[in-house]
């Protein structure tokens, strides 16, 4: 007798998600998780009260979802090429209605030496606003906007 | 042939549409296919200017040739972050 | 009469600790709260399970802790001065004896525009290394040695 | 006079102690007592070219005059992170 189905004894870790759920960057590093790593460095963006001066209610963020998860990889796949000292990268973006000051966004990189850890990580977040389709739209008291950097 | 065309954001709104099937005459380019959804949405030309087109999940040329079943997305400008 | 003695309402913030306690990036990154902020970057060291090729079994980390604490806030006060974006640092640093994997520094910077995060995310550990009284024992199965960068 | 003088990490474990009351001449410079230092603790004389000296939880130089009461820590290479 076969036995029966059950969960995976695999622990399966996605490096590269949109999600629903609220972020933690802790939980984010750890799905870098090798002891020989000497150093992390992340990016955490945070949901702002304000742009232009104006008062922001809350966001709502809205992805392409299946292809979000593949330009983050290659984003990842990217800073690996030109990284040679960089690890492991994983970035996990929250979409839908997010609260001022909670975290939209965590990209986190590992390296045995941290000397490129800065500028892979400052190209993470510059790329991921370049070429990962997310749109986040401001809602405030007045009105709505579709916003980027672009 | 037919594509299924995505719209996210400002376009989805502009629209009214998360997603649709589309029929094209074979040999049709992704620019082809714009002005052919120009046609069928109003208020959608002025806004295609700024958009980048992806099939199947990947950035492409304007000039790119689709082929039956593909999956277009008009991507308007992002902002992750 | 006087009221009773008790807990203090103001929730006291330490942006600068050496502290015994295991160090969360997350925890670190809340000491910074504020709504107006758009991005924090952070760095996290991780005890590593070797250097030079030799096997570590664990860390003792020393501190002289007052002055310790007094020169974190310094690395502060300078990327202040030096990257005027910058809006908050914190940094706590773990001393004791700690395991591989485990967290032993978290470097947290907040900014409103990112751009400069990153180069002084890269000055905070650099500057730790060389002037924050924190040493660290490296522990092997034949032995042990007081590690330094200098 | 008399300074506090802390040891830390490898000059702790050279010396024994984590920290003693030491006696100076008045006018004493942070050299003077390390010399004297060097002269009280075995082992001691080797690592000092290596030591920087903080002096009330701020480093200074070697020409820092005393004052009694100061606290003079011994701070070998650090290597925090």
């Amino acid at each position: 007798m076969p036995c029966p189905a059950g969960e995976s004894w695999e622990r399966v870790v996605k490096l590269f998600e949109v999600t629903t759920s609220p972020l933690s960057a802790d939980e984010v590093v750890s799905r870098l998780a090798n002891p020989g790593v000497g150093g992390v460095a992340t990016f955490i963006g945070v949901v702002r009260d304000s742009t232009d001066g104006r008062q922001v209610l809350h966001l709502e963020y809205e992805a392409y979802p299946e292809m979000a998860e593949q330009t983050l990889a290659q984003i990842g796949a990217e800073i690996q090429a030109r990284w040679t000292t960089v690890r492991e990268v994983a970035i996990v973006h929250r979409v839908g209605r997010q609260e001022i000051g909670e975290t939209s966004v965590v990209i986190a990189l590992s390296a045995a030496h941290r000397a490129e850890l800065f500028d892979a990580l400052h190209y993470a977040i510059d790329r991921l606003k370049e070429i990962v389709p997310i749109w986040k739209k401001e809602v405030w008291t007045d009105g709505s906007e579709w916003r980027s950097e672009q | 042939m037919k594509v299924r065309v995505r719209y996210f954001a400002s376009l989805r709104e502009t629209v009214g549409l998360e997603q649709e099937e589309f029929e094209l005459a074979a040999g049709s380019s992704v620019e082809h296919l714009l002005a052919a959804l120009a046609g069928a949405h109003r208020g959608l030309d002025t806004r295609l200017a700024a958009v980048r087109a992806a099939v199947n999940r990947c950035y492409v040329s304007m000039g790119t040739l689709l082929k039956d079943g593909d999956e277009v997305a008009l991507v308007p400008p992002v902002g992750g972050g």
